[in-house]
């Protein structure tokens, strides 16, 4: 009976409405913020930040952005990489033309620049919904991806397709090492989930969940869908157009217009399925699902000894991954955040069964 | 019949909404042909009438959901072919729905907030920071949604998200959220179905105080007949789309075209 | 203005386009023929697949995505076996297994999740396509392989003496061309005049309603699914045998989505007509669109069929939201 | 610890060798869309590191380890491999193969930070032979440059001189990546010299769809197609050329576009295609014997001897060999010992397989003698055309070497536009003693 | 009770406990009845726990994510918690779902015809013929998509399709919502008619204690979650609680809606 609520009284509304209104959730969230502060960048090594943290952080915000549209807002978008894309070329030629700029603002330009071209996309869901948005939005993942790979300009004439970047450098911090970039990272991770979990707590968050919900009622209490929903495209592509420029400035490096094809697309897609829709908690879950897991499950093998070829190892891997993906639909179809909730509710009634 | 009910029929002002001449087809069904009524300031007018009479479609056209092929809407002296949801919104017509559409992922304060929502003002950059006016407003306008969440009783289910409840506070919910709009004229599609006779009295007082604290005006949609007889200050009775009757709830009990259509004998 | 002026809008521009280059005298007549023949075979093998995506969602309102990797899944197995045994054989073994497979969908997949979000159901089989993929090049293994239906692959020379160069025509694309215009009308008049087919209709509508009066759900679902197994085993065998039978093979199965969009999910006509339309629309844009863009912007070379399919199923839907031969979506309040 | 990934555990150490291992990551592709040309290569390249341990009891005795590591041809996917296996071992990994030209350019950047040699033989960054810039990048053997101006030759002298090419035309299809997008401005180059019409058709990933791209072809009748594709994308186009009726004849594929899986699924109709080959044609020759009597006949072959013998086996076992044939040359400044990416550069730098080493090592007739330096890190190209038969390549005679005074020159210009962009510090190559 | 006691059980209630969502404790311990022939009423506010007894009933708890987690159900003396609804169908028992849920993108007509999926050819021709009988206002509306027919016709589509399957018991779940009066009366002599001519056996869920009560033989009242009271269905309509707080008669006669003034605490028989 460690974990409840009962005794804790509000006496104000903005009391009631804090973000962790239970006491222990506090106390847990000041642990957890030393401790990945503080104590994970003494213990972990190179390769955990790089091909596992580095990853998720930055996908995770795109999963938000993502998830305030579809989840949120439930309009699906099968597309969203390709605003990771206008992100990032958006960054890249920031910072080849306009060298002086600082590194906060480029991402800050990147992503409004983004957000424009996500407006655009987003006409479409006035008139289209459910899936057949979803499909609708893969024109914008293919012309995108083809404007890139085309246009030259984009890509400073690269005879490649493929631009790279040097490292970045702000306040005269040279965000070089694999621990700066986690420190940066993270901390862009919470100023934005702390944005997301605003929106969606505010007037406009609840225009989206209502658009979702049901629109028709929504437009007979006096929301407009035009703004609703396209509100929702420009905030989500905001948010994916800086993870975008921050996948290639910080992750890659180097890039090619298929660094962000139709595959990442759709990882964001899972991640914020297997998360759970309309969680800004659940991107957390999802984006570490979809991409730790698979690398994880790759390794398992060697790990424990167990001497099969590559080929098997990663065929292996698709066979669990996609049945853990069934496995985790069938025992919460609401994706992990609800599993979470389930647990905790479990928790406050514990040890009662009910 | 006391000194409150010549109160009440003293303070009912004049002409606040006419539908005139309406018609409406969806392909070759008419859900209604031709019709015209009235709404006074702060009366309790209802709709009758059998099923598929067009009664719902009658409040999807003052809504702006449907848009009438003939017909205009006269409303606070200004003359519409059709409206649009959103303008209806803010000139101050409220609704509830008569299958629930309530946003179902959302809690109860929530869905009660999205009410107040053409009164929130603050910009999307105020409200990603949770900064100045963005939480006062958020806070003043928590202040009436409680008031009304109290007046409606459902302060046990605030956090709860409505697609759990149980359809009679679902019922509620939606009132509520049509209260919070503060709404001129409230229009009510069927509030009372699937309702027990203890909750019905409830939501006729609710209804009838809303009536007279706000003096809202109230187009209701109802089928138990006890309930329209009671509360109805006018009735309007349809029938396959047309207009067959309209009146006082004792003048229309006593239209022999409204007996054989809806009434029958019984009542 | 009447509702419909968009949409005939679209469809007129459609063929002005689709008649410019001819008109233009930009294409010899001989080649343009050939364009458009090329076309709509590419646009018969979508609609094979589309077709498999639109029984699924139409008979259980399942999004399908897995079935780019049944297409797969069925093209490696009948590869396989046909090494070891005539092909008729190899396919008949292969609709076995895609009933098999269609049961443990059934039991492992959709009935534990019966009742739940559509989305929750997509991201169910996108499990399934993940699982397959790893399984399939498991069990069959991940190189190239060859379905021999012992038709001549060297084109044929044809209307010499009309157009001149006369045209390329192949075998092999008109048999898929019958077998899919075969399919298609008999899976058509199946939804359209049996119980089960209504049966069927009542399940993608409400699942939970259509068990409440006695429609075994599960039944359904392995029916359904089977067929779906069977309409991929047909795309496979037709597309590996023109292509090779690969892994990515089920990438290709990707511009089914824009077809069945284009067509309306819940038409079987309407995944044929929009495979048809997205083949030559994109051949002849790539063709023809292709070149002159790159001129005018100066680009890094075509590939405009990349977009132009799912650019043009956009534009489709923003004049008509329900596709070509789609239901409309119902809502009242 | 490392593990034969491959199937069987690795060697146990011989107990006289001296101490310590040489640590080979190995990127491989052995599923997926590019499964059927990864696989040989990966075979070819992992049995001769087992071959230099059972035969030779290493490189100077210093047992060779390695771990495989799937990528997927992914460019995301090959960054993670890298980083999981540059670190392994003591002294890290030796140097990376990552056989991707998408990967080689997330992996330049990476090289500067970590000090691991990349070693791109025959793709990668055509600029990367550039030591001064590429400090880290060794395209042994051959570039995108160098393969597209050996083919424009060839393609000349069939018509009687290079001045012959005015008017023609030449398609260029494409795999629309990096590495198909490579070869462009060499062709570009040529274009102006030669007047040729050069068109330009990508094909996209996987590629599997080409009949537009194969209309056009049909529509403007190029005089020559070159075919820049990898994995099922080669088959493809061949096939599209049989059903458009375009003469394989004329068709002249890079060396990653001339290999058994491009052409067998094509079945007849591939005969009379033509590719460039460097780096190890079909056949066997005296390393295959050892092979077979080494690795094979103790039932150690990775992946089911798939593809033995084949031009990607082969391919991927002459890559194996340069890489510890520079271990060994490092050993010789460095000593014999394991040893760090930092001092291989070193080995890679200063490589210089001549006629006789190609032929002490069996590879005779595999490939052309190789000589580098810290400014060049290709160390020369040369390559041939072979022709399918039908049944098998046949190798055309006569080496064809690029003119490296059209190529120098495009090379200075584009490492210098990679170092401003980078800020990069330019080595100073006199300096640095060999 | 006794005369009753004769007849044999056709449904049977034991004890039976539902928790949703692996947390939500819905129906604590409820038992209940139906005789062969009979019609027996279920009754209770809003959230008692109607719906979901007879989900359980008719195993479409799993949809829902709930689970039976104590006690069992029989029918004609046989326990029924594994089967599959669509056999539970077969064996006679349908149940018309709260809210009409008609598939929206078919026709009336088919509707019906959906209903009549576990029944030959003859027989659905039949049942068609037999429903437009009870509801001459499908027939008119027969080619239309109930999608966008009123709610009173989906609610006649609804039943509609439940009697198609030629049931030995129906689990009504509130007919009556939403239905004009005339038709309200019109639904239940449908359920009288069935009961009388056909002998099948009604369990229904109902708000419209009224009604509910003239038809019925035998009530249960449910309140969160568990009976608090049972018996024929005259005798319950005659009990003071019953009448003041389902009936809305107080001692004086019915009372208008517009005086009933305060909002008072209700009484509960529990807690
Ligand atoms: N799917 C569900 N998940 C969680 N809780 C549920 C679910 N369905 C119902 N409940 C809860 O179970 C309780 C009983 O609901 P039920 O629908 O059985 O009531 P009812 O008596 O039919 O009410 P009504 O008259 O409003 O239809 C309610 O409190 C409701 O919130
Ligand atoms: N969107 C629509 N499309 C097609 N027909 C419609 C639509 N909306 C209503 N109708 C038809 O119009 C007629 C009137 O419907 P309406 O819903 O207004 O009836 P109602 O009087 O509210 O009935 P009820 O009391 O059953 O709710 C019905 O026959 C219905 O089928
Ligand atoms: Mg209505
Ligand atoms: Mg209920």
């Amino acid at each position: 009976m460690i974990y409840r609520e009962n005794g804790q009284f509000k006496s104000s509304y903005a009391a009631d409405q804090q973000m962790l209104p239970i006491g222990q959730d506090r106390v847990f969230m000041v642990a957890l913020l030393v401790f990945v502060f503080a104590v994970l960048p003494a213990v972990l090594g190179d390769y955990v930040f790089l091909s596992l943290l580095i990853p998720f952080l930055i996908l995770t915000i795109a999963a938000i952005g993502l998830n305030l549209l579809v989840g949120y807002c439930g309009q699906i978008s099968l597309g969203h990489a390709a605003f990771m894309a206008v992100g990032a070329y958006a960054a890249y030629n920031l910072v080849l033309r306009v060298p002086q700029l600082n590194f906060l603002l480029v991402l800050v330009l990147a992503g409004l620049v983004a957000a424009a071209v996500g407006l655009v996309f987003g006409i479409p869901s006035l008139r289209i919904k459910g899936l057949y948005l979803g499909v609708a939005t893969l024109a914008a993942q293919f012309f995108i991806d083809w404007v890139f790979a085309r246009v030259k300009w984009f890509t400073n004439y690269a005879h490649s397709g493929s631009v790279q970047t040097a490292p970045i450098e702000m306040f005269g911090w040279t965000i070089d090492s694999p621990v700066e970039k986690y420190v940066f990272l993270l901390s862009l991770l919470i100023v934005f989930t702390l944005i997301a979990k605003n929106l969606v707590r505010s007037h406009i968050g609840r225009e989206w969940m209502a658009m979702r919900d049901m629109d028709v009622a929504a437009e007979v209490i006096g929301i407009r869908p035009v703004y609703a929903k396209l509100t929702a495209f420009a905030v989500s592509s905001f948010y994916c157009g800086i993870a975008g420029a921050l996948w290639g400035f910080m992750h890659l490096g180097a890039w090619e217009p298929l660094a962000f094809n139709l595959t990442l697309s759709l990882n964001l897609l899972f991640m914020i399925i297997i998360g759970g829709m309309g969680s800004v908690l659940g991107c957390y879950f999802g984006a570490a699902f979809i991409v730790v897991l698979p690398i994880v499950l790759n390794q398992v093998p060697a790990w424990i000894g167990f001497p099969i070829s590559t080929a098997m190892a990663s065929h292996l891997e698709f066979m669990i991954f996609g049945a853990l993906i069934v496995f985790f639909l069938v025992v919460e179809p609401n994706g992990l955040a609800r599993l979470w909730a389930i647990g905790k509710e479990k928790l406050r009634l514990w040890p009662f069964p009910h | 019949m006391s000194a409150m009910e010549n109160d009440r029929a003293g303070r009912i002002g004049g002409q606040i909404l006419a539908v005139e001449g309406v018609s409406l087809a969806f392909g070759g069904v008419k859900a209604l042909s031709d019709v015209s009524f009235d709404v006074r300031e702060h009366e309790v007018r209802a709709i009758i009438g059998p099923n598929g009479a067009g009664k719902s479609s009658m409040l999807n056209v003052i809504n702006g959901v449907y848009h009438p092929q003939k017909g205009t809407i006269r409303y606070q002296g200004r003359e519409y072919h059709h409206m649009d949801p959103h303008e209806v919104a803010v000139s101050g017509i409220a609704r509830t729905f008569q299958s629930l559409a309530l946003f179902k992922g959302m809690s109860v304060l929530d869905n009660i907030m999205t009410g107040r929502n053409l009164r929130m003002r603050s910009n999307i950059l105020l409200q990603a920071l949770r900064i100045g006016p963005a939480l006062r407003e958020e806070n003043e306008h928590r202040e009436v949604v409680e008031r009304i969440i109290d007046f409606l009783e459902i302060q046990a289910y605030r956090k709860t998200p409505v697609g759990r409840l149980p359809y009679g506070l679902q019922k509620r919910v939606d009132l509520a959220r049509a209260l919070a709009m503060e709404p001129k004229i409230l229009l009510l599609d069927e509030p009372m179905a699937g309702m027990n006779i203890e909750e019905k009295q409830d939501m006729c007082r609710f209804i009838l105080d809303v009536n007279d604290e706000f003096g809202t005006t109230i187009v209701l949609i109802e089928h138990d007949m006890s309930v329209v007889m009671d509360i109805s200050d006018r009735v309007v009775v349809l029938d396959y789309g047309r207009k067959i009757g309209d009146g006082t709830p004792d003048e229309v009990r006593g239209n022999q075209a409204v007996i054989d259509a809806y009434l029958g004998v019984s009542h | 203005m009447n509702k419909n002026t968009p949409f005939i809008a679209v469809c007129v521009a459609l063929l002005v386009g689709l008649v410019l280059p001819l008109a233009t005298g930009a294409s010899a007549p001989g080649f343009y023929v050939e364009v458009l023949l090329g076309g709509l075979m590419a646009g018969v093998l979508y609609s094979l697949v589309a077709l498999g995506f639109a029984l699924i969602f139409k008979a259980s309102g399942v999004f399908n995505f897995a079935q780019g990797a049944m297409v797969l899944f069925a093209a490696l197995a009948v590869a396989r076996l046909a090494e070891r045994m005539p092909l008729w054989a190899a396919i008949l073994v292969g609709i076995v297994i895609m009933t098999l497979l269609a049961w443990f969908i059934e039991r492992l997949v959709l009935r534990p999740l019966v009742n739940q979000d559509p989305i929750a159901l997509f991201m169910a089989t996108l499990g399934v396509t993940f699982f397959l993929d790893g399984f399939g090049q498991t069990v069959w293994g991940s190189d190239i392989y060859k379905i021999e239906l012992g038709m001549t692959k060297e084109p044929v020379l044809v209307l010499q003496n009309l157009f001149q160069g006369g045209i390329l025509v192949n075998g092999e694309d008109f048999v898929a061309a019958i077998v899919a215009a075969a399919l298609v009308g008999g899976l058509a008049l199946f939804f359209q005049y049996t119980p089960t087919g209504r049966a069927l209709r009542a399940v993608a509508d409400d699942h939970q309603a259509a068990q409440s009066i006695g429609i075994p759900l599960n039944r359904m679902w392995v029916i359904v699914w089977a067929v779906a197994g069977v309409v991929a085993l047909v795309a496979g065998v037709i597309w590996g045998s023109k292509l090779g039978v690969q892994f990515s093979l089920s990438q290709v199965a990707l511009k089914a989505l824009p077809v069945v969009i284009l067509g309306g999910f819940t038409s079987v006509t309407g995944a044929i007509v929009g495979g048809l339309i997205i083949g030559v629309g994109e051949k002849m844009a790539e063709v023809f669109l292709g070149p002159v863009l790159v001129k005018a912007f100066d680009l890094a070379g075509g590939g405009i069929e990349n977009w132009f399919a799912y650019v043009l199923a956009l534009v489709f839907l923003l004049v008509r939201p329900q596709g070509l031969f789609g239901e409309k979506h119902i809502d009242r309040v | 610890q490392a593990q034969d990934k491959a199937g069987v555990p690795a060697q146990k150490k011989a107990a006289s060798a001296p101490a310590g291992e040489q640590f080979f990551p190995v990127l491989s592709y052995r599923t997926g869309a590019y499964a059927p040309n990864g696989v040989p290569f990966a075979n070819g390249y992992v049995d001769y590191l087992k071959l230099v341990n059972a035969r030779d009891g290493g490189i100077n005795g210093i047992k060779i380890t390695f771990e495989e590591c799937e990528t997927g041809y992914a460019t995301d996917r090959g960054v993670e491999c890298y980083e999981r296996l540059k670190g392994k071992s003591p002294t890290g990994a030796t140097l990376f193969h990552p056989l991707s030209t998408g990967i080689t350019f997330a992996l330049t950047d990476k090289s500067f930070t970590d000090k691991i040699p990349i070693i791109t033989p025959g793709y990668g960054r055509a600029d990367s032979m550039d030591g001064t810039v590429f400090a880290w990048n060794f395209p042994l053997g051959g570039t995108y440059w160098t393969s597209s101006d050996m083919l424009v030759q060839h393609i000349g002298k069939k018509e009687g001189g290079l001045d012959k090419l005015k008017g023609k035309k030449i398609a260029l299809v494409y795999h629309d990546s990096p590495y198909g997008k490579e070869p462009i401005p060499l062709l570009q180059e040529r274009q102006k010299m030669h007047g040729f019409e050069l068109l330009l058709l990508p094909v996209t990933h996987p590629g599997v769809e080409q009949k537009a791209t194969w209309l056009q072809i049909r529509q403007q009748r190029p005089d020559y197609v070159l075919l820049w594709g990898w994995g099922v994308m080669n088959s493809t186009s061949i096939k599209e050329a049989v059903a458009t009726g375009y003469p394989r004849e004329k068709m002249y594929g890079v060396w990653w576009s001339g290999a058994e899986p491009d052409v067998t699924p094509a079945g007849e109709g591939a005969k009379g295609y033509n590719a460039l080959t460097f780096l190890a044609p079909a056949g066997q020759g005296a390393v295959h014997k050892d092979i077979l009597k080494f690795v094979h006949a103790k039932g150690e072959a990775a992946g089911n001897k798939e593809g033995f013998g084949e031009v990607l086996y082969n391919r991927g076992m002459t890559n194996a060999m340069m890489s510890v044939e520079a271990v060994k040359r490092a050993q010789i400044r460095y000593g014999k010992k394991p040893l760090k990416g930092e001092e291989v550069r070193w080995g890679l730098e200063n490589l210089a397989i001549d006629a006789a080493a190609i032929k002490r090592l069996g590879f005779e007739g595999f490939m052309a003698p190789i000589s580098t330096s810290c400014v060049d890190h290709e160390g020369g190209s040369a390559a041939q055309i072979h022709t399918w038969d039908g049944s098998k390549w046949v190798v055309e005679p006569g080496m064809l070497q690029p003119d490296m005074s059209i190529i120098k020159p495009m090379i200075r210009a584009s490492a210098e536009k990679y170092a401003a962009e980078k800020k990069i510090v330019k080595r100073d190559c006199a300096k640095e003693t060999s | 009770m006794s005369a009753t006691a004769a007849i044999p059980t056709l449904l049977a209630v034991n004890g039976i406990e539902v928790i949703y969502n692996h947390v939500i404790l819905v129906l604590k311990s409820v038992s209940l009845t139906v005789r062969e022939g009979g019609i027996v009423a279920l009754l209770g506010a809003n959230g008692a726990g109607k719906t979901t007894t007879l989900r359980a009933v008719s195993n479409l708890l799993k949809g829902e994510r709930g689970d039976v987690t104590k006690g069992y159900i029989e029918y004609l003396g046989k326990r029924i918690d594994g089967l599959t609804p669509a056999e539970l169908v077969k064996r006679g028992v349908v149940q018309v779902m709260e809210g009409r849920r008609c598939f929206a993108h078919l026709t009336v007509e088919d509707n019906l015809l959906t209903g009549a999926y576990t029944r030959s050819r003859a027989e659905t021709s039949a049942g068609l013929e037999r429903v437009y009988e009870y509801f001459p206002r499908l027939k008119q509306r027969r080619a239309s998509l109930s999608g966008y027919t009123s709610g009173g016709e989906q609610q006649m589509t609804a039943i509609g399709r439940a009697l198609m399957s030629r049931p030995k018991m129906i689990l009504l779940d509130e007919p009556s919502m939403g239905l004009a009066p005339q038709l309200v009366e019109e639904i239940f002599e449908i359920v009288q008619n069935l009961n009388q001519k056909e002998k099948v056996s009604f369990l229904l869920a109902e708000q419209n204690t009224n009604v509910a009560l003239k038809y019925a033989g035998y009530g249960y009242i449910l309140e969160n979650g568990r009976v608090v009271m049972d018996g024929e269905g005259r005798s319950l309509a005659e009990n003071e609680d019953v009448k003041e707080f389902y009936l809305g008669f107080s001692s004086g006669g019915r009372r208008s809606f517009r005086d009933v003034k305060s909002y008072r605490r209700r009484k509960r028989w529990l807690s």
